[in-house]
């Protein structure tokens, strides 16, 4: 088999389970379960071996045409690079360990049939999306994990919210994604291919023909997908779905493709663009981490903390670049902004897939109850939930040298320190509010005495539940050091990372170190152990009010959509009624209407008279053609 | 061989599609069009495109006139009232009229001459309606699915038995 | 020489006729023995003609067999009372039974049955037509056998025949879709072929050359929708004893009824050949893995090897009519349309795939 | 009463697809196909008739060749579909059993309404009306199956019987205690 | 005499103008229907024709013959919504007399 075949197995084996699941198994739980579970393995085994022995570490490209419409010439084909194959592995390895929790999170589902359905076709789009190596096929997977996303958001049909939610999800993607099929058509308009080694190379042979527009028009996909600052407002929300699914879709995988996104097409950003992008990451993580400490309810916690820590990505990948433009030494200096925020996503992927598996794990054993502060004291009664979401929460805060976390966000800090100082401030401040909220939630949760007659009965979980969370675990803490990655996906994190070097260094663990130890021990002193009240919102109430409002976003977008856009229809209507009805319209009419009267004796409503009149018009036109009424006319 | 061939099926063609409108019960319009089907695949048969020649039996045959036939069946439509005489006189006036004006547009001045028949025929293997449906009319292929898909859709859609109080028809 | 050409065209084909007419009449002398035999009893054994009945033991075991049954049956259809029920539209009541008639006759033409050596030294069929698309015309032909049932139901002017003719033609128009869907994968099999020549040719080398053994689940839905369009138990809507009295051919009676009979058989004769030829490997032997011998022996021993697949064929048809019970109507509407329709399909883009990967490989 | 549910196990894939119903099916005719015919190839071969079978019903004569029947018309009177008719009457003068009982003047039994329920053997008291083991009969008119007292003790002939009583009747008139 | 172009073009004229005498003569839906049919299958003929006597050895005309292939698989489509359409008529005014039909007046 050569590399396009596994390239390909890995893709349709999703599609293939997804098949076969809608056509024999929507009512037979445990096949579909075990369909979708296979294709994950197959996933996984397949890119393992890909990684250890199969692909030599090259950039691989297979292209064929799919379909020609005139001069424009739609291409499938698989891209297969350093950068992929990072994210090919993030997705088959997450994912398997995601697809076995689901086994036991959602065994007493009645809907496990179309679940995993949701989750083989989600698997396919995301991978279609990682391995597309042109815009236009990016942009279908991009649309059709969209949809898988709504699906799997909206699969509890009965609840109103998740209804709400999957919709509201879907809404805001398509205004995102709208820019990025304009950005796409410019793009193509532009350099004339979507392909995007032939797009680097006609970028590179021509660097000034890169617009701001352009970034800025494909960056409007990656905010809707990764949920940056005016269009985050679905995230949260999307917590209505199964907690499998916040973890692979909303957390791990979907939203950092945007990311992704990003580091495929970073020589099509300007250095505007670049600060753009920078500063609505840097505004998104700080906004979001405030945000979360307005919220009871776990997942909302956790989904606010992706919020903030997909900031940091895209704030990295801005930064960095800009550093690699300013300060870059060396010919990786172009990818800096990719290293960063790949390396952030990487680990990320790791520690807040555990992070939402331990919170389903919780929410599981507490008989779906979600608010914090009726758990507690958790942690006695779920040993393994406990010490491996406590192992999440060190590797999200940061803590130096034993955290995933602390390397990549190092690496972001340093390289905002180096190109934006008010933006490193930001981020560092958010690193401690990071810190701050997963202490909180922990704290919280899992310290103390059972607040709820649910957590004092909770139970360890099942293995299928337990597995994923360990192996994640060892991820979570050990994936800021090289050795634990196949030696062909290296490449990114070895290389491309930007490190500091000399003072920084010190610099940046001396901050790293202040600011999560400092958040976690702030957590515990403000929050105490197993609180059931919030201590923010009786001691502050004002703070907590401003967390919890979340600066009005969605009331906004819900007051535009009510009033300004209503009201400019109506606008938009009355000029229509007056103007184009009823002047042009009716005008038109009367004139027709006063034909019409004389024409009315034709209109039998008979269609056999109809028929005649046609003759007496195709005699006339024969007649005309043929030249005998050349005489008359004349 | 073949002019006689092309006579027998010629004739029965067109005569039998002259008793399409000219008999009285729906069934034996349906049959005629049957027979007047099966002669024009004959004469496609003539015409060397065989594909074509069994696509027509098979589709229009094969299920168009069933599906006439069903209907007609369904229904149990009685034989019309005979046309008027003015009408069917005016109705022929009007064949008349097509069939010379035809024939001198054909035969008459002007046009031809017609090129001879030369040695390919361009359509005798099926590959070559697969080659060509695959490649070249790959989009109109796509677009013709579709259309069969929203036909279908269209039918289940009218078709469907309406609640009396939406159906809304006065007698 | 045109004309020498031509009769001895119609001379072929009249004889095929009669081979086929003949194989008819004896599968309904196997369908009555089969039918025996599954219930314990002998079946027809007391038909004699003179001569040969009369020889000293040859005859009585040929009587015992019910070799000169068909005989006799069919010269009850000939000289029986000919019914004439006076309600029924004259002409279409007369046309239907040969409608039913003549399309099955008709299919055999392209229907090869044997392979000789030509002058040229290579395989030919032996056939009366070796169309280039002889699949499609027989499916379109075969589609056109229809009419009979439907024009029998609705011209007897009776409400179980009408009922039989339009039930009848709902399941044949269906079905015809996922026979359709299922032959496709064999075409692509065999290079995009439509010649029913080629097709055996693809498979001829042993029995794991079969096309079933590579498309099983094609060959399912083929035979199952070949059951349907032959009107054949677990499907035989259009008769249907025991709700509809006797269907379409409620109200015809002797000579009439008679090639409605002969037509159905037929039908199953020549669709049992198509399905020998599109799966069964054809004419050749299951387990040399030589080609046929040289000569006219090879011919006769393709033609004998043919035959018996058929008649294998044929009696698994009746096997089947007399082990199943027959599908209530939704039933067969469901099997065809939200069964056997998406399955064949589901197959025809499987093998697709796989064929593609296959070229792939070889390449 | 409790409603009690039963709940119906969902068919497996196997079942839904009707396969292996359809061969174990095949199996089964296939079973029976190769079984020997069990049919009896009636007018060569007869059944064994067994012992108590009803038949036709038919009038005995004792073994000194008396008719039994004593024309009592219990059977006729029995008879649910009316199918006996008797003429009663007495023994011809010139008999050596004159007076000694009585007999039918004529008997008939209409095997066109017969149906062989056996109520007229039943409710014999002289044990003169049979149904017998003859089970195949046939005419070529009606008259024909209406049975005469003649055909009817053709078909019924002699039984074997151990009372005698004609014997002791005659005897005991000649005893001169006649009754 | 030889079959030409024009011979099979006059057929197919012919054949167009029943199909248009029929849709001029009846009032019978199905069959002014019918009568649709065969105009279409008029113009088929002479594509096919067409196509026939235009193509030479070097280059074989193929675009009549895959135009008709798209218009038998229209045609298929055209004739159950017509159908569709018909029976919902006879549903609504239990007739298919085109005289009875005129309610594109109101």
């Amino acid at each position: 088999m050569d590399l396009g075949t596994v390239l390909c197995m890995i893709l349709l084996a999703p599609l293939v389970s997804a098949g076969l699941i809608w056509m024999f198994a929507r009512q037979r739980a445990v096949l579909a379960m075990t369909l979708s579970l296979g294709a994950a393995g197959i996933i996984l085994l397949c890119s393992l071996w890909l990684f250890f022995g199969k692909w030599d570490g090259t950039s691989f490209e297979i292209t064929t045409e799919w379909m020609a419409l005139g001069n424009l010439h739609l291409n499938v084909g698989f891209l297969l690079n350093e950068l992929s194959a990072l994210m090919l592995f993030i997705v088959a390895f997450v994912g398997f360990w995601i697809h076995l929790f689901s086994v036991g999170y959602m065994h007493d589902d009645d809907a496990r049939g179309r679940f995993f359905g949701g989750m083989s076709i989600f698997m396919f789009s995301m991978l279609g999306i990682v391995l597309a190596d042109n815009l236009f096929m990016m942009f279908i997977f991009w649309e059709l994990v969209g949809f898988s996303s709504y699906m799997l958001i909206g699969h509890y049909l009965t609840s109103d919210v998740a209804a709400q939610a999957s919709k509201k999800a879907f809404i805001v993607n398509r205004v995102g994604d709208f820019g990025f099929l304009v950005g796409i058509i410019i793009t193509y308009w532009t350099f004339g291919t979507v392909n995007l080694t032939e797009l680097r190379e006609v970028v590179e042979a021509n660097p000034e023909s890169v617009t701001t527009m352009i970034g800025l028009l494909l960056f409007c996909g990656v905010l809707g997908k990764s949920a940056q600052m005016p269009l985050h407002v679905w995230l949260p929300d999307a917590m209505a779905g199964p907690t499998p699914v916040s973890a692979l879709i909303h957390a791990a995988t979907m939203v950092a493709a945007g990311v992704y996104f990003l580091g495929r097409s970073f020589f099509l950003f300007t250095e505007q663009a670049l600060h753009v992008v920078a500063w609505v990451g840097v505004v998104t993580a700080v906004c979001a981490a405030i945000w979360a400490f307005g919220q009871r309810d776990i997942k909302k916690i956790l989904a606010y903390s992706t919020l903030s820590q997909l900031g940091y990505m895209v704030a990295g990948f801005g930064l960095g670049s800009l550093y690699g433009l300013h300060h870059g030494d060396g010919h990786t200096a172009l990818y800096y902004g990719i290293g960063a925020s790949m390396f952030h996503l990487t680990t990320h992927a790791f520690f807040k897939a555990l992070l939402f598996l331990g919170s389903g794990s919780v929410i599981h054993a507490c008989h779906h109850e979600q608010d914090i502060f009726k758990m507690g004291g958790l942690l006695k009664k779920m040993p393994f939930t406990g010490v491996t979401f406590g192992l999440g929460v060190i590797a999200i805060a940061g803590i130096p040298f034993i955290s995933a976390g602390f390397f990549s966000k190092d690496a972001i800090l340093y390289v905002a320190k180096a190109t934006n100082t008010p933006a490193f401030i930001i981020l560092a401040g958010t690193a401690l509010l990071t810190a701050l909220y997963m202490g909180r939630l922990f704290v919280i949760t899992f310290l103390g005495k059972p607040n709820s007659e649910a957590a004092e009965h909770a139970k360890e979980s099942s293995w299928t539940i337990v597995l994923p969370l360990v192996v994640l675990a060892v991820f979570s803490i050990g994936g800021g050091y090289m050795a634990l990655y196949p030696y062909a996906i290296r490449e990114v994190m070895a290389n491309w990372v930007p490190q500091p070097h000399g003072t920084d260094h010190t610099l940046m663990i001396g901050i790293s170190a202040v600011a999560s130890l400092l958040g976690l021990v702030l957590a515990l002193i403000i929050y105490g152990v197993g609180s059931k009240t919030d201590k923010l919102e009786t001691t502050l109430p004002l703070v907590y009010a401003i967390s919890k409002s979340r600066f009005y976003f969605d009331e906004v977008y819900g007051y535009y959509v009510k009033k300004v856009q209503d009201r400019l229809a109506a606008i938009v209507d009355f000029l229509d009624t007056l103007l184009i009805s009823g002047v042009m319209v009716r005008g038109a009419a009367a004139v027709a209407g006063l034909l019409g009267i004389a024409a009315r004796r034709m209109h039998t409503g008979s269609v056999a008279t109809y028929v005649w009149w046609f003759f007496a018009g195709l005699v006339l036109f024969g007649a005309y053609a043929g030249g005998f009424l050349d005489g008359i006319i004349r | 061989m073949k002019e006689i061939f092309f006579l027998i099926f010629a004739v029965l063609t067109i005569l039998t599609a002259l008793c399409v409108p000219l008999s009285r019960k729906p069934v034996n319009a349906a049959m005629n069009m049957l027979v007047s089907f099966v002669g024009l695949a004959a004469l496609f048969v003539l015409l060397e495109t065989y594909f074509l020649a069994v696509l027509q039996v098979m589709v229009y045959a094969g299920a168009i006139v069933v599906l006439f036939l069903f209907i007609i069946m369904l229904m149990d439509a009685n034989q019309s009232p005979p046309p008027k005489l003015v009408r069917f006189l005016a109705s022929f006036a009007a064949l008349a009229l097509l069939a010379v004006g035809g024939y001198y547009l054909v035969f008459g001045c002007g046009s031809g001459p017609y090129p001879e028949i030369s040695a390919a025929a361009p359509a005798a293997l099926s590959r070559t309606f697969g080659v060509e449906l695959f490649t070249k009319y790959l989009l109109p292929f796509q677009m013709t699915g579709f259309m069969l898909l929203i036909a279908m859709v269209g039918v289940i859609v009218v078709s469907r038995k309406h609640e009396p109080e939406t159906t809304g028809g006065e007698k | 020489m045109e004309l020498t050409h031509f009769i001895w065209l119609v001379t072929k084909a009249l004889l095929m006729i009669a081979v086929v007419m003949g194989c008819s009449a004896y599968a309904v002398l196997l369908e009555r023995k089969v039918a025996a035999a599954i219930q314990w009893r002998p079946g027809p054994n007391r038909t004699q003609i003179p001569i040969f009945g009369g020889l000293p033991i040859i005859g009585r075991i040929l009587t015992r067999i019910g070799i000169f049954q068909p005989v006799a049956d069919g010269l009850k259809f000939v000289f029986k009372e000919e019914p004439f029920p006076k309600h029924v539209n004259t002409f279409y009541f007369l046309l239907a039974p040969m409608v039913a008639f003549i399309p099955a006759m008709t299919t055999m033409t392209v229907m090869p049955f044997g392979v000789y050596t030509n002058e040229a030294g290579e395989a030919a069929p032996l056939v009366l037509a070796n169309l280039d698309i002889g699949i499609l015309f027989i499916l379109a032909v075969s589609s056109l056998g229809v009419y009979g049932i439907v024009l029998g139901g609705w011209a007897s002017n009776s409400k179980f025949p009408f009922l039989g003719g339009i039930r009848a033609s709902a399941q044949m128009i269906s079905y015809e879709l996922a026979m359709g869907m299922a032959l496709l994968p064999v075409l692509m099999w065999f290079g995009g072929s439509l010649n029913l020549f080629d097709i055996v040719q693809g498979q001829s080398a042993h029995m794991f050359k079969w096309t079933i053994i590579y498309q099983p689940l094609s060959a399912f839905i083929f035979l199952v929708a070949l059951f349907a369009e032959t009107n054949r138990l677990p499907f035989d809507m259009a008769e249907s004893e025991t709700d509809l009295v006797a269907g379409f051919n409620t109200e015809y009676g002797a000579f009439k009824f008679g090639l409605f009979f002969v037509g159905e058989y037929a039908h199953i004769i020549i669709g049992s050949g198509v399905f020998t030829l599109l799966f069964l490997g054809g004419w050749y032997p299951p387990f040399f893995t030589d080609a046929l011998p040289e000569g006219w022996i090879g011919s006769v021993l393709s033609v004998l090897i043919f035959f018996f697949k058929v008649l294998g064929l044929v009696f698994f048809f009746m096997w089947i009519r007399w082990t199943l019970p027959r599908f209530r109507y939704d039933q067969v509407m469901k099997l065809g349309w939200e069964r056997l329709l998406p399955l064949a399909i589901a197959n025809l883009v499987a093998y697709a795939i796989i064929i593609a990967l296959i070229a792939q490989i070889q390449n | 009463m409790a409603i009690k549910v039963v709940e119906r196990k969902p068919l497996s894939l196997a079942e839904r697809t009707y396969l292996p119903q359809i061969i174990s099916g095949l199996g089964i005719t296939m079973k029976n196909m190769l079984k020997p015919a069990v049919t009896l190839e009636y007018p060569e071969e007869r059944p064994d008739i067994p012992v108590g079978y009803r038949g036709v019903p038919t009038l005995v004569k004792d073994s000194n060749g008396r008719e039994k029947c004593v024309s009592c018309q219990l059977c006729e009177f029995v008879c649910p579909p009316k199918a006996i008719r008797i003429t009663p009457g007495g023994i011809d003068e010139s008999s050596e059993d004159a007076h000694v009982e009585k007999a039918p003047q004529e008997f008939e039994i209409n095997m066109l309404r017969c149906i062989y329920c056996g109520y007229c053997q039943e409710v014999c008291p002289e044990e003169a009306i049979w149904l017998q083991n003859m089970f195949s009969l046939n005419g070529l008119s009606r008259e024909e199956l209406i049975f005469k007292k003649k055909k009817l003790y053709e078909l019924g002939g002699t039984l074997p019987d151990n009372h005698f009583k004609w014997d002791k009747k005659q005897d005991a008139e000649k005893a001169g205690n006649a009754h | 005499m030889t079959i030409g172009l024009e011979h099979y073009l006059f057929v197919s004229v012919l054949l167009f103008a029943i199909g248009f005498f029929g849709v001029l003569l009846r009032k019978n839906t199905l069959v002014v229907f019918m009568c649709l049919e065969l105009m279409l299958s008029a113009s088929i003929l002479a594509l096919i024709a067409f196509s026939r006597y235009h193509s030479t050895p070097g280059h074989p005309l193929m675009e009549g013959n895959l135009l008709v292939m798209f218009i038998i698989a229209i045609a298929a489509c055209e004739v159950a919504v017509g159908l569709a359409i018909i029976v919902a008529l006879w549903r609504r005014n239990q007739t298919v007399e085109l005289s009875e039909i005129n309610e594109l007046k109101h």
